[in-house]
């Protein structure tokens, strides 16, 4: 029919596929770069340089999990660095005072999950909005993380202590877990009821709500998954070197954030994958590192990282905005 | 005789301060449509609100297939049999067609897994029941027209086998064609036994499509008719409690010189080259299928997406309009169609609405004059007969037709010389609507030039001096009043006649 | 649509040739501030004491005289919550135990930042203490509200970390920056042999104690180790895993070229020898540093790192107290060469208002098991 | 345009002058409260004081109620007072300007990183959250960039009258933001331009059809955003007597915090200037009581989280209570 709007040609397309380009693309400019930085210097590419990429940088791709289904679900954290500073000092404590390696595990991520289901319950049931609640909890985290430790780092931890050190069939135990919490997560979100229903929230929470979906009760089950895979996230960063610091890592939530919108999570809420947030927490690391093996001044290093994501997200924008529907309804 | 499947029976419901229901009753029998009826504030919204678990009643009972139920939640109403289809459609835009459908209850596979080889052929299946074949199940419903979206809200409705389907206006945003492709789905629907309660302001439709009719005023029922037994005179009379004489005051006025001359505009995709005259005190319908690009139209006029190319001439003067605020400085004013989203701003007071477009004329040095602000706005209450407790109320908690008259009189506040109608009456009830018809007579009167876009015929017809037709972004064909009757305008619209058509 | 990322990238790849140094260049230091360097002498030779100079510290105005009565002290490091600050803390609270009549608080903003450490400062001032010991953020920043306490009447100690000298009236100097510097490159020289190469890991550029060391070191190395070759210097903030990744992309850049690190704040030390000891080079990539014992003991004792450059941050505290309780008593005044500091006995005064704690200290297998800070 | 911020704004005449009135008795039990513990606490000395130190985050407080209440957000400010303070040093320093063009320079740049964001985020459609978190990146690392991490110093004496010296009695930079506060609050009140951001962030497109300069109101407003940190920059200065390129780091989110406390909604649409002075004040003077009364800075900032959250809790609550 005449009828059909102009539109159409474009949209016929599956969801699985529009997906599948938005990450395509990511991994195309993961492997780009790469290349690009391989001919300037081709140490860039060997393979013990592209592991420890992965490795030193897969709990920011962990942590960007979490913070991809807050924001898809129309939320926003900007506590989890402080949590992840937190759960580390808990974790690492549990450990020095002769806790069985599996509770000086197990805390963190029952912690984590508690701590960000009590904020997203403030968020979904007591309706103040996500940015003050977390911007409050950020505070009382790292403050209270010093006055409790005193900030004294955490040396002497057991040697089973140290999960990164593992590894599975020879991968390394970060990449492993890495992989697969984005493989369970983006699987879980694509593929399951409950997953939906945190674009459903995130999309039009009105309209979840008349579905059958409880939007208050999916935001606490995002806040609480986000808490859980904050505490992944510290099972990596809190064991791969010999000391834990006991301070907040500061800025890590901003780092965290980046890559999840740089992985194409709408911060509008109602779309995104986090094997987008995946890929662009592994592309931020990739430039990072790419910055310093062009021999680009150390001075200007920042100006470029924070040039080559903009134009990451501008790209990206535009892209989006082309395919999208003309006109003023969305 | 089996009992009705939905029987409601003196329900009351009251809101803090106010009665909202007082002993409603009225019964849906499988295979009948039953029309509810009112005006806005009569009660509707609230009534299939406690029919559908939203709300819960304070008094009465409802009765599902004979037997007493509470619902609790929307979802209780649901598994009752029970869906609803409001106005504004709760889809999800990014999601496909299938997904939307079958959004929280979808069937699995093993591990709770959504099994989506079958969501699609199941949503499939649905298309083919009704045979809607413009429509796939995979498209992303964000880049729907309203029409098919409202037949996703649909199949959802069927996908959870209800069996009492609740229509709140459901062709408030519909083009007649997709207005009678949605009347068959409504008979199939009948066919199969299922029970449909329609809310429509449209009366010329419920005499189409229901079979019985429930007319509620000031959250009272009034009685409940045959469609058969009754009559449009009657029906209104009993809505409003008074006689409305004529719903289309067309009064002619003496047409003079050009105010608006358009020549070959072009702004991609939906404005192909379009030339139009709009004469001061003269009223031009402009008739046109949804996609056909009226509103498109009317932007390029407002500035909002700027024409690419062609002249505008407003009282013999090129002008370029670039903007919105070049347009309004030029005297052209634009209500649009969509008076939730593009004409109010419905936290905001009726106060602070009504001046929105004119504070420039308000300030000086750009500080707004509050003394004059108040008196324009009460000014604009008074003259359009808003309904409202003070003007410091938000506007969004009027009905439709007072916060449609906000957003005409924000716009008249200026003395425009161009008026550009987008759908002005929809979802107004019929007192509103004959005020407003009355207030583009008078206006009309007074020299300004009028463009009115609608997708209801009679309107067209009934107010126009002159109606043109658009069709894929192009003017098809133009009549005067004389010789514009439903079916030439009609044809034209469905590209039925030949190239622009000049009949006079 | 695709085109466009391939363009980013092009972009990207681009912009990064165009920033692209040679190794050489990125490699050179000029510092974080425009002062001139002072290496020492190379050898073993000690250092030679600088020419005397007049007092140049700024004093309080009409201070009451508190002389042998108890004090209020309020101590402001840069930031609190890290070790190393964690232990000038505990020297201070010692060392006012020991003297008895000293009443002693640590508070200071938990970020390194000048901005919030001046608002410690300033209500310190108004709360009305008698002194205040801090370590600056910055030299230059801090002197304002220094200058407001004196001008209040209360005393004014520095340690570790200098302001400009009018604003304090005495600085407790844990080593000189060329002590330090001569400490680090000599032992890095004797590690990686004189004709080694080097890379740098810093907390930042701006941090002023390490962009004096670094201009310091590049300084020395120069003037006594001039074939060591200097790599690069990269930022690592005051993170223990940001540093970690970076100094393992140095190790992964230069592969073999790269014989030996330097982590110049007790994050980036340990961080680096981690990763020297996950990529397996432990004996081939040397590491230097200035870090605290504990957090070093580990790599210590597997032998990955052989010196460990510090001084007793402790006793840094230690002094800084007893320094201003003899300020506060009037018997270190304008003009004296010594002040006797409890059990670290008598300490020299410096460069006109500073006081040496002493050379540099070199933790080693031998005896890093004997402190725990 | 989202639900909360339609509820907002239907309660805006009651709840808007009653999260202020409730904030500000908050805030004068907290005072008394305090200053009955420390007799050093409510001295005229002490609170001019705090108004000295509390200027720059204030300065930049006023445009950033602006960009809140328009729906935006801009995480950039911070960044861009370390780029400004680094533009002031390096043409005062290197290009040798005279100090009052340097300040200027110092302004201009400041007010260009703003309308970079605005622009992007009016022409390209960038969500504000996203393109402030890349620029904030950006903004830092020129600032690093240019000043090679050195600082200017050295500045003449004349200079630090404006962060170091008094003007009547009252400290120099405070009365430039008492002024600035006078001038934000009239111009939201009162002006056609502080309608056009409510309507803006109540319904944007309503306010563009109403005929309203849409992009033009929001590049103006993420443009005042970058002045006023470029001011707060120059102040700064002043009041340390050095440049840094760390100058500024975090301060988003202690105006935000400002901002939101004060009873903007981060939902856009709802907010006045005289509730983020409110806000302003209170975790000023909070984080002084407190420390005056011997409480420690990191247990100060766990008050002050725990302050945000309640504070936002009570008002909301009361809010919903009416309803």
């Amino acid at each position: 029919m005449t009828a059909i709007p102009v539109t159409g040609a474009a949209a016929s397309r599956g969801f699985l596929r529009r997906f599948a380009s938005q990450e395509a693309l990511l991994a195309l400019a993961v492997i780009g770069l790469a290349v690009a930085v391989g001919f300037v210097n081709p140490r860039f590419l060997a393979y013990r340089n592209l592991a420890d990429i992965l490795l030193g940088n897969a709990y920011i791709a962990i942590a960007a999990i979490g913070m991809s289904m807050v924001i898809i679900s129309g939320n926003i954290d900007i506590s989890v660095g402080a949590l992840i500073g937190v759960l580390a000092t808990v974790s690492g404590s549990l450990a020095v005072a002769g806790a069985p390696t599996a509770v000086a595990w197990l805390v963190p991520l029952a912690l984590g999950i508690l701590v960000m289901a009590a904020q997203g319950a403030v968020v979904a049931y007591l309706r103040i909005p996500a940015i003050v609640v977390t911007l409050g909890m950020l505070s009382i985290l790292k403050g209270g993380l010093i006055s409790v430790t005193g900030g004294k780092w955490i040396t002497d931890l057991p040697q089973g202590f140290h999960l990164a050190d593992l590894d599975v069939l020879g991968v390394p135990m970060p990449v492993v877990i890495m992989v697969a919490a984005t493989a369970l997560a983006a699987i879980w979100m694509r593929d399951t009821a409950s997953g939906r229903a945190i674009y459903a929230t995130g999309g039009n929470a009105e309209a979840a709500r008349l579905c059958g979906v409880n939007p208050q009760r999916t935001v606490v089950m995002v806040f609480a998954l986000h808490g859980l895979f904050a505490g992944l996230a510290t099972l990596v960063y809190a064991t791969q070197l010999r000391v834990i610091q006991s301070t907040t890592p500061s800025g890590l939530e901003l780092t965290i954030i980046t890559a999840s919108v740089v992985g194409g999570v709408s911060i509008l809420g109602g779309a995104g994958t986090v094997v987008g947030s995946t890929l662009a927490a592994i592309l931020i690391a990739e430039i990072t590192s790419a910055l310093v093996f062009v021999n680009v001044s150390p001075y200007w290093t920042d100006a470029l990282r924070g040039g080559l994501i903009l134009a990451t997200v501008i790209a990206d924008i535009i892209r989006r905005r082309r395919r999208a529907a003309r006109g003023w309804r969305t | 005789m089996n009992a009705p499947l939905l029987d409601v029976r003196n329900l009351e419901k009251t809101f803090p301060g106010v009665r909202a229901l007082t002993g409603v009753s009225f019964d849906v029998r499988a295979g009948e449509v039953h029309a509810l009826l009112g005006e806005n504030g009569a009660g509707k919204s609230t009534l299939i609100k406690v029919v559908s678990g939203v709300y819960q009643p304070d008094g009465g009972e409802i009765l599902i297939d004979g037997r007493a139920s509470r619902f609790t939640s929307p979802e209780d109403a649901k598994r009752a049999g029970v869906a609803t289809i409001y106005q504004e459609l709760l889809l999800f835009p990014e999601l496909t067609v299938a997904e939307n459908i079958f959004l929280g209850h979808a069937p699995r596979a093993g591990f709770g897994r959504i099994d989506w080889r079958a969501v699609r052929t199941k949503a499939e299946a649905l298309l083919a029941s009704l045979e809607i074949d413009d429509l796939a199940a995979g498209q992303i419903v964000g880049s729907l027209s309203v029409g098919h979206r409202q037949r996703v809200e649909i199949l959802r409705a069927l996908s959870h086998d209800a069996r009492i389907l609740i229509m709140d206006e459901p062709t408030a945003a519909l083009t007649e064609a997709d207005v009678t492709r949605l009347f068959g789905i409504v008979r199939r629907l009948k066919g199969r036994g299922v029970g449909i309660v329609y809310i429509s302001h449209r009366l010329d439709e419920l005499f189409e499509i229901a079979d019985r009719v429930t007319v509620l005023r000031d959250g009272a029922y009034v009685g409940s008719r045959r469609m058969a037994d009754t009559n449009s005179a009657e029906l209104v009379q009993m809505m409003v409690g008074r006689r409305i004489e004529n719903l289309f005051p067309k009064t002619l006025v003496p047409i003079g010189a050009p105010v608006l001359e358009a020549q070959n505009l072009v702004c991609h995709p939906m404005t192909r080259g379009v030339s139009l005259t709009v004469r001061s005190g003269e009223i031009v319908g402009l008739a046109g299928l949804v996609g056909s690009g009226r509103s498109e139209l009317a932007q390029v006029l407002f500035g909002i997406t700027p024409a690419e190319r062609g002249e505008i001439r407003l009282q013999g003067e090129a002008v370029r309009i670039d903007s919105p605020e070049a347009a309004r400085s030029r005297g052209i004013a634009y209500v649009p169609e969509d008076r939730a989203v593009q004409g109010l701003v419905r936290p905001m007071s009726v106060l602070n609405n009504f001046s929105l477009a004119a504070l420039g004329a308000l300030s000086r040095f750009g500080f707004i004059d509050r003394a004059a602000e108040r008196r324009m706005a009460e000014a604009g209450v008074k003259r359009f007969s808003v309904k409202t407790s003070s003007v410091d109320e938000a506007a969004g908690r009027l009905s439709g037709g007072n916060q449609q008259k906000i957003v005409l009189g924000k716009w008249l506040a200026n003395s425009p010389k161009l008026l550009v109608l987008d759908e002005p009456t929809r979802g107004v009830d019929v007192g509103a609507k004959a005020e407003i018809h009355r207030l583009m007579g008078d206006l009309a009167a007074d020299g300004v030039a009028i463009l009115m876009i609608s997708s209801e015929l009679p309107e067209v017809l009934g107010m126009s001096d002159r109606v043109l037709v658009m069709r894929e972004g192009r003017l098809v064909a133009e009549f005067d009043r004389a010789h514009a009757t439903s079916e030439a305008v009609g044809g034209a619209m469905m590209g039925g006649g030949a190239n622009r058509e000049r009949a006079a | 649509m695709k085109a466009r990322y391939l363009l980013t990238t092009a972009a990207a790849a681009c912009a990064l040739t165009a920033f692209a140094t040679d190794a050489n260049a990125a490699g050179k230091w000029d510092g974080g501030d425009d002062l001139a360097t002072s290496p020492l002498e190379c050898g073993t030779g000690a250092a030679a004491p600088g020419a005397p100079m007049k007092y140049d510290g700024g004093q309080p105005t009409h201070a009451p005289n508190k002389a042998g009565k108890a004090i209020t002290v309020v101590d402001v490091p840069k930031l609190i919550g890290i070790g190393y600050f964690n232990a000038t803390s505990k020297g201070i609270q010692d060392a006012a135990k020991e003297i008895g009549n000293v009443k002693a608080k640590t508070d200071g903003p938990t970020e390194a930042k000048i901005d919030e450490q001046i608002k410690f400062i300033d209500n310190s001032i108004t709360s009305g203490v008698d002194g205040i010991l801090f370590a600056a953020n910055d030299p230059v920043a801090i002197a304002p509200v220094l200058k407001k306490a004196l001008s209040k009447g209360i005393h004014v100690v520095g340690y570790d970390a200098n302001a400009t000298p009018g604003a304090r009236e005495w600085f407790v100097n844990q080593s000189p920056f060329n002590g330090i510097a001569k400490a680090m490159v000599d032992a890095m020289a004797k590690e990686t042999g004189e004709d080694g190469s080097f890379a740098i890991v810093t907390s930042t550029f701006t941090t002023p104690n390490q962009a004096r060391w670094i201009a310091e070191m590049q300084a020395y190395a120069a003037k006594c180790h001039p074939k060591l070759q200097w790599l690069e210097t990269v930022e690592a903030q005051e993170d223990n895993n940001l540093s970690f990744n970076q100094a393992t992309t140095l190790i992964n850049k230069y592969g073999d070229k790269l014989k030996g690190l330097f982590g110049m704040t007790s994050v980036a030390t340990p961080a680096s020898a981690e990763a020297v000891t996950k990529a397996g080079q432990c004996g081939k990539v040397a590491v230097v540093g200035l870090a605290t014992p504990n957090a070093m003991k580990p790599y210590v004792h597997s032998g990955c790192v052989k010196s460990v450059v510090l001084w007793n941050p402790i006793d840094l505290g230690y002094a800084a107290t007893y320094v201003m309780r003899a300020a506060v008593d009037g018997k270190l005044e304008p003009g004296d060469t010594s002040v006797e500091a409890g059990k670290l006995g008598k300490l020299n005064v410096i460069n006109g208002s500073e006081i040496l704690l002493g050379a540099p200290f070199i933790y080693d297998k031998a005896n890093i098991d004997t402190f725990d800070f | 345009m989202s639900a909360a911020a339609e509820t907002a704004l239907l309660r805006a005449p009651w709840w808007l002058k009653r999260h202020e009135t409730l904030l500000a008795i908050i805030l004068a039990v907290a005072l008394v409260g305090l200053g009955a513990f420390n007799d050093r606490f409510l001295t005229l000395d002490n609170l001019l004081n705090q108004g000295r130190l509390m200027t720059e985050i204030g300065l930049i407080a006023l445009p950033m109620t602006f960009v809140i209440i328009t729906g935006g957000i801009d995480l950039s400010v911070g960044a861009i007072v370390g780029l400004s303070a680094v533009m002031l040093g390096y043409a005062w320093k290197t290009f040798a300007f005279p100090l009052p063009l340097a300040i200027v320079f110092a302004l201009f740049v400041g007010g260009l990183a703003g309308f970079v964001n605005g622009f992007v985020i009016t022409r390209v459609k960038v969500p504000p959250l996203i393109m402030t978190i890349a620029t904030l990146a950006l903004y830092r690392g020129l600032a690093e960039g240019v000043s090679q991490a050195h600082s200017v110093r050295g500045y003449p004496e004349a200079f630090y009258v404006l962060g170091q010296g008094d003007v009547l009695g009252a400290p120099t930079q405070l009365l430039i933001l008492i002024v600035l506060i006078v001038v934000a609050g009239v111009a939201l009140d009162r002006t056609t331009f502080g309608r056009a951001l409510y309507a803006i962030g109540s319904n944007e497109t309503a306010a563009r059809f109403s005929a309203l300069a849409v992009d033009r109101a929001k590049l103006v407003v993420y443009t005042l955003s970058g002045l006023a940190s470029g001011l707060a920059a120059v102040v700064l200065v002043s009041r340390v007597t050095t440049t840094r390129m760390d100058m500024g780091m975090g301060y988003e989110l202690d105006v935000i915090a400002a901002v939101v406390l004060g009873g903007t909604s981060i939902f856009g649409g709802a907010g006045t200037i005289w509730g983020t002075v409110i806000g302003l004040v209170m975790i000023q003077l909070l984080k002084n009581g407190l420390a005056l009364t011997g409480v420690k800075g990191d247990a100060t900032i766990v008050v002050i989280g725990a302050a945000l959250i309640v504070s936002v809790l009570i008002a909301s609550s009361l809010q919903r209570r009416r309803e």
